[in-house]
């Protein structure tokens, strides 16, 4: 296991009542793992099915791999325009 | 030209239009996003847009490039607003300028869906009442925050 | 709300978008015509160009009625200019605002297809040459006239 | 017989050396007994097969019938926007 830092916006990060959260997942680990693991999280059960993730700015699958040292963010429902 | 930014400053359209407006192109295509007084049937006193910013930035870029490449040359201004907006205030600005009007209007079409899809931007509308609300368009309507 | 005009003055893009938007409107739509220093290969100088004005006035009205009945609550304005106009300024301008974004794009676009097609007006292009021709889009270049 | 006065723009204009035409048709006329009067006249030969024409400010197709009073013009193909 080692820890990811993960991104909050909006209202995630009301949900989670931080900017930030730090996750403990699997290693190596993917970024299905990072969602699992924020679901577990006080504030978790707002995700949806599939939330949206960025990996270095950049939205990325479940599959994708993630390591210490990426911005790893999770990113709600956009509502730009 | 491509020019995209996420900025905290009132948004001039008419500086668009004249950034992309230049001697070869002969049609210019604007869409602005605006502050509206109703939503979901509520009556909205503002808007707070928020952003991831630097992702936000990159993805405006990167959407505003992909676009580019399906005309030769276009000219693309983009602007998107964050912080608290009142009634009526531009949230987003896309000009584009070519010398036909079908490459700039599509292009300007094209840039507006992929914005609403893919740039991280929220926003939550502050009610007469008093309550405010994240807007989630998946589901189609407010989801409840505390006020 | 519906507001055309063929008019001799320049036309103001900022101000026909402060015409259109409202607290109720979230969505603007601008299509700007502009001069282009190229034309079928030839370099432009400038355009005059000139109208049957009594039935440009009428038609321009009716396209914009038309376009207005496909969806509620649409707020059009439309200005086409005639005269002399040199390289950049505004030819015609098409302003639309509604609540939502898919109406005021496409009503934008019906009115400028719509324009190309029926509204009487003509224009003679200018070239560094020194000579001059009418445009005729119907034959995709333009046929020459006395100078 | 009898006469209409047919307004002309731009390029008709200069083709037929004239803001305004009268021509000679049969009574009653339609828009295309006009059309083939014009034709006769000298600048005539520049009009295509079926020319625009408008009948009190709107366009009319060749079988409308017109009389003297309307407003009757030639409309070149237009080029506005």
């Amino acid at each position: 296991m080692h820890q990811l830092q993960v991104l909050l916006f909006a209202s995630y990060a009301e949900a989670f009542g931080a900017s930030s959260v730090t996750v403990a997942v699997p290693d190596p680990a993917t970024v299905a793992d990072v969602v699992g693991a924020l679901r577990r999280l006080p504030g978790g059960d707002v995700l949806p099915d599939a939330p949206l993730v960025a990996v270095d700015r950049r939205y990325a699958p479940g599959v994708v791999h993630v390591r210490a040292g990426q911005e790893i963010a999770l990113i709600p429902p956009v509502a730009g325009g | 030209m491509i020019r995209t930014a996420i900025t905290t400053s009132p948004i001039d359209a008419a500086a668009l239009l004249a950034e992309v407006t230049t001697d070869a192109t002969g049609a210019t295509a604007l869409f602005l996003g605006t502050v509206r007084e109703v939503n979901d049937g509520r009556a909205v006193t503002g808007i707070e847009y928020s952003a991831y910013t630097a992702m936000a930035g990159e993805e405006l870029q990167r959407i505003a490039k992909e676009a580019s490449e399906r005309f030769d040359g276009l000219r693309i201004a983009v602007e998107h607003r964050v912080g608290t907006l009142a009634l009526r205030e531009i949230s987003v600005a896309i000009a584009v300028a070519h010398a036909r009007r079908a490459p700039a209007l599509e292009t300007s079409r094209t840039i507006i869906e992929a914005l609403k899809q893919r740039v991280p931007i929220w926003k939550r509308e502050s009610y007469v009442d008093g309550d405010r609300q994240w807007v989630d368009p998946t589901t189609a309507h407010v989801s409840a925050t505390a006020p």
